[in-house]
């Protein structure tokens, strides 16, 4: 495959570009955040996101979906970033109809996927519990009941959690803590009996929620995947989710990048425009040379999930690294070249270095990721 | 019986029976901080006692001579007094912009009546001083500031607006750089002005930063009437007195980058909870190494900021030091706090709740991002040592 | 059959027929290159007839046209021929900084008669040439440089000096910068000039680098006579040729940044090796997280040269990409080295002796050095992506 | 203790840089290494370095020493450095004359330290087995044999250990490769039967050599320190060795520096002098601001082996690792900065770069001390 986008791609780039910096310049998020808004995203926004087919992107017709890849929810994901824009699109669609598509039952896919895909229906995933991602650190426990299961336990940073209908919960079966095995995968509606959502309010106004279990019912047709065996699907899941976050991350920092160059070359110290130090200059240059090896994974990794790649897991860390460590260098140039002016909450290129720090926490560091690659890599 | 330790049991004594027991422990938050002024709302009765005891004394002070109301203590009693305040855990009685940042260009460049009028105020914690300096457009290249003082016969007047004035709505007094002379060369027309908040088109705004609200302000100047006599040194001269008073506060910035007090638990005691244990290694170990290898930057910063007051003492000339202190202390003190991140995982990134502790990780993180800006940014550090430390030419 | 299926069969059947047994297998050292020139020393019998049989058939320019020695094949034939040498394992018959480097210049620049006259003997291997750019003084500023060519009527004159030239005392001829008007702007008074190497005049001297011996030269000339029709485009045009004739440089040299043929046992074979293997993790688990991070870095950086491979196809600008590669390229083949002695520790840094394998880590490490200061330092390509790619303005 | 040198540690560290600049620039060092010296360094200086008693700086004037301090030796080296002169100080003094001060007998000490520190004895020590440092990692074995001992193994880098009179060599007598327990240190003639010496060229023609030991005998009077204890002395030893070391290297990384901003005042490109480029000037900065630091670990960590200081393992590493991250710093930006010419055999500069890495294996490199560190401070 080329490593470049195709026509429609990037026609759809363009569209996304167009729709976010209309519908939902960082302003907009700004608006959300001061107003306290309940929902933390504008549920309007999202009913014409999906009404674009950008809940469905990689979805199968016959889900409702526009049957193209995983590649094109990268390209609206980026966009999207390019605005910080509050949506469900990442919890909802890359973790949640990739878990479903990848795991559910013909039964729950049916039931589901069309309704994610319309807009009509919000899922999240639950699988996090302590401050570092782990995905074997797992003490929500599933307690066979009879027919069903009792969920007892707390998730934190449920990405979009307080507004979810379903999550999709990972708790033990089996196993201890640390293990691999006994791992399995639940679909619980936010209204039953026991769930409590408590919404995180992040530093980077990203929507997160507490989940708190307390003996919840469920079924066994609530079963999402193999019993016990869920950690695999929760590894594709995550390597999506992964891959999904570098893109947006990709966004967010390009425009993080573009909006530093234009201040340099407006700014003024000493009677010249800043943009004409040398010592800046370079410092610019490097980053723009990052932000080039940055867009090669992403899209390599996009590619990759497309093509069913047997190395996803490997290229899923290697975008993540690539593109957290881009963002930090970028986000924390910015606010040094922005000077002043960068540290007020007035200016908004600040939130960017916040969303920076947030989204390489969500599902692995740099540094988790850095070792995952080489045991991976069998080192 | 030696007088210094005479002086020292003296001390010892007054204050046994001086300072209040309330004010017998640590800063804990800001609110302990006594900063005096018009404006002041002593936190308790025991602070504004603390207060006026100490400055009847004239140990708000001591250095300072008698006259403006200081206690005229030599070195060696000054270090004395500061053993027993410590001794004791005596909060500081006064914290005062005036006091630290002013006061040393007053004695060097007032008038003997300027200095009569403001500094024994000063030291009572009367008036309550900011700092008027950046301006909006102004940034690193300080001397390109705008607003202006127009010479009216027996007073300037006043027209433009400052930024990053700490604290200006709680200010009583305001030190001022102003252009006295559009026509000159821009270091060349700018004076020093000392005056009242009070005065007719003074109005200031708070400016919230992106770690939340900050005591930062912009401060308005519209037709102020400034008398003649609150000119500090010559008109035209100020930036002499400028570049004098900031060298005080770049060796206040610097001291960021040294290791903290073991208040809070120690980061590694932190790293080994939330990453693992691994048989007494962290079990992150990038962060492992990380952390080893900022430990051992933080302890050669401070061991070079012991180092250089080593060398001043030895007969040194500070100078060139200030500028590597300021750029290493300022990028340490970033490095900690990222990696304080790194270490806790997401639980620093909370930003409001109990449960965040009210985002206080993540808003002193953000707030470590101005060190490299404020008091001379890394960019501006950098080239004064390649320019008068390394001699490299200019273009 | 389909045509480029003929040719397919008849390639391989020429091959199996013509490539002799030794010259089946890959380049393993220097001397098995086979350079070609007057001064050629065949390495074997086998060696000759191979380089004799490819340039016959125009096959060691397959896509250039047959007047001037080569096989006149499109692109798809071209690509099938590499294929069936490379399934082979053929080695090149020869290598020719002409043909990589002269050549483009030529087709572009030069008259049907100097292109008549070089580039058949370039193909067959007769004449082997050399680059004369750099000098002495110039360094990162080429266009500096002083070599003067004063004309003489029907001959220029050339006095001056060239560095770096590579294999400048194995070489035939030199394609080489003069400046030709001394008075006018420093990149409109420079020629593009060809000359033989066995000129009266010409004398070469050769550079001993940090890593050791080395193929470049620093090259003398003293009253070398050029005859005018060896002019190359117009005189005091040179600067044009020269400019287009180093994007071919930069992106050869960016080629370093690629992960390697996995020729030599993989680094982290050697890491688990030398630093200890601890369940399956490198002991080391500081290099072994550098290790992950370099060899990021550098799948990152193949992914970037296909993806402007792939956008360059798709009709892009290949302009701004070829500065981030040289950039990217160079500094990714040092991290390499450095990496590579960090793993391997002290057994690296050995210089002689069998044990050391004659030094050849350490030396290769050194000559690593060189590749962000050749064809362009790093400082330069840095400059050319703020001005040209991100726009930023100039002083 | 104050963090400056006192007035005659001044008025030394003006001696022997004088010295050094004179007797031995860099030059020499091409000298030795042009003409392949087989001593690879100049017997006539060493003699007169001892007739400054530097070969004695921190012994007792009882065995001929000045009763100085190491941070006498320390400024020595430090100067040495400089001009990257070849001498057996390191080995012989800094390492081999710690050892017998630290952990010998009276009778070893009488013996042996007068004639060190007279310059009538070379010795030096022999540990490193391996590629990396690692002092754990002996398998030569020390097996009793009657009254004394049998030796055999092989040891690599032995700092100047073909010039050495004696070697003091770690041995194992106890316990297995890996374990701290049942190393012993014994003193070797070179020339005792079963003793080899070849010498090994390095990049940085620093004079190493590899030692085989095939059944040497030697005595029960020639253990040094305690039988199966010589972990714990070795460890002070090796301390004290990389603080040396660390001093050297910053000599040697200063006069890298200064060059470099020789020549950075010097070199025109493009009508400008190249040190009137702001990019080049941050670096310069940067790292000025680096040495700065590499200053005050090295003048601590000397001052903590005078004063006895209980945190001295923690103290050598922490120079180690600034040090030599430093070193590597400014010998590769020097590289840079000095351009094509810099890349000559016949600019001095390269000598630098590859005392650099050489320096930093020795005794472990940066990598090996982060961990140390680490582990040291308990975490």
């Amino acid at each position: 495959m080329s490593l470049v986008l195709n026509e429609e791609q990037l026609l759809l780039q363009s569209t996304a570009e167009d729709f976010f910096r209309d519908k939902a310049p960082v302003s907009a998020l700004r608006k959300l955040r001061d107003e306290n808004d309940t929902d933390g995203f504008s549920r309007n926004l999202w009913r014409e996101m999906t009404e674009m087919g950008w809940a469905g992107t990689f979805l199968p017709e016959r889900y409702g979906g526009l049957e193209c890849g995983f590649a094109e929810l990268g390209v609206v994901l980026q966009a999207g970033g390019r605005t910080l824009v509050a949506s469900p699109l990442f919890s909802c669609v890359a973790l949640s109809a990739s878990a479903l598509l990848l795991g559910g039952s013909e039964l729950q896919k049916e039931e589901l996927l069309p309704r994610i895909a319309s807009g009509d229906l919000l899922l999240s995933l639950a699988f996090q519990e302590g401050s570092h991602h782990n995905p074997t650190a797992v003490e929500t426990l599933a307690q066979e009941n009879g027919d069903g299961f009792s969920l007892s336990g707390r998730k934190a940073y449920v990405p979009d959690g307080h507004v979810a209908d379903r999550l999709i919960v990972v708790a033990r079966t089996d196993g201890q803590t640390g293990d691999e095995h006994g791992l399995s995968l639940f679909l619980v509606s936010s209204d039953s009996p026991g769930v409590h959502l408590e919404r995180q309010c992040m530093v980077d106004s990203r929507n997160m929620a507490e989940v708190r279990l307390d003996a919840v019912e469920v079924s066994r047709n609530e079963l999402l995947g193999e019993l016990h065996g869920g950690y695999a699907l929760l590894c594709q899941v995550l390597d999506r989710g992964n891959i999904a976050l570098a893109a947006e991350m990709l966004g967010s920092l390009q425009s993080a990048f573009g909006r530093t160059m234009d201040y340099l070359k407006q700014r003024e110290q000493f009677g010249e425009l800043i943009g004409s130090f040398q010592a800046l200059q370079h410092r610019a240059s490097k980053m723009f040379c990052e932000i080039e090896l940055s867009k090669s994974v992403v899209l390599n990794a996009l590619q990759a999930i497309d093509e069913g790649a047997d190395n996803l897991p490997l290229v899923a860390s290697m975008a993540k690294v690539q593109v957290a460590e881009t963002f930090r260098l970028v986000s924390g140039e910015a606010i040094q070249m922005f000077g002043g002016i960068g540290m007020t909450d007035e200016e908004e290129i600040g939130f960017f270095l916040k969303r920076a720090r947030v989204a390489q926490q969500m599902l692995g560091d740099e540094h988790y990721h850095l070792q995952r690659y080489a045991t991976l890599r069998g080192y | 019986m030696e007088p210094l330790q005479q002086f020292r049991e003296e001390t010892r004594e007054w204050l046994e029976e001086n300072c209040p027991a309330s004010m017998r422990n640590p800063i804990k938050s800001d609110e302990d901080v006594c900063w005096g002024g018009r404006k002041v709302v002593f936190q308790s009765d025991e602070q504004r006692v603390w207060l006026e005891r100490m400055a009847a004394r004239g140990w708000t002070v001591p250095d300072w001579p008698q006259e403006y109301g200081g206690a005229g203590l030599d070195r060696a009693h000054c270090k004395v007094l500061q053993q027993e305040l410590g001794r004791m855990s005596c909060r500081p009685a006064l914290t005062s912009l005036g006091i630290i940042m002013l006061a040393p260009a007053l004695f060097k460049f007032a008038t003997q009546q300027q200095k009569r009028e403001h500094m024994p105020k000063m030291a009572r914690g009367e008036i309550r001083w900011c700092q008027g300096y950046s301006e909006p457009g102004s940034g690193s290249d300080l001397a390109s500031l705008k607003t202006s003082a127009v010479d009216k016969g027996d007073y300037y007047l006043v027209n433009g607006s400052k930024i990053w004035t700490s604290y200006a709505n709680m200010a009583d007094w305001i030190f001022c750089l102003v252009r006295t002379d559009p026509q000159a060369a821009k270091r060349e027309g700018i004076s020093f002005l000392l005056f009242d908040m009070a005065s007719e088109g003074v109005s200031t705004s708070p400016i919230r930063l992106l770690s939340g609200a900050s005591p930062f302000c912009q401060t308005f100047f519209d037709n102020v009437k400034v008398p003649k006599e609150n000119l500090v040194g010559e008109v035209n001269r100020g930036w002499t007195v400028a570049k004098y008073l900031l060298q005080f506060e770049r060796n206040m910035a610097a001291g960021l980058g040294r290791s903290r007090s073991p208040r809070r638990k120690p980061i590694e005691q932190v790293a080994l909870e939330t990453l693992g244990n691994d048989g007494g290694k962290i079990a992150d170990p990038v962060l492992r190494h990380k952390l080893a290898r900022f430990q051992i930057r933080e302890q050669a910063f401070t061991l070079t900021m012991q180092r250089v007051g080593d060398e001043m003492k030895a007969g040194g000339d500070p100078g060139p030091a200030s500028s590597v202190l300021k750029y290493c202390g300022s990028e340490t003190n970033k490095d900690r706090h990222e990696l304080n991140l790194a270490i806790r995982g997401m639980d620093s990134l909370g930003w409001e709740g109990e449960a965040f502790d009210g985002g206080r990780i993540a808003r002193s993180w953000l707030r470590s991002k101005a060190n490299s800006i404020e008091g001379g940014t890394s960019e501006i550090q950098l080239n004064i040592i390649a320019k008068r430390v390394l001699g490299l030419p200019s273009t």
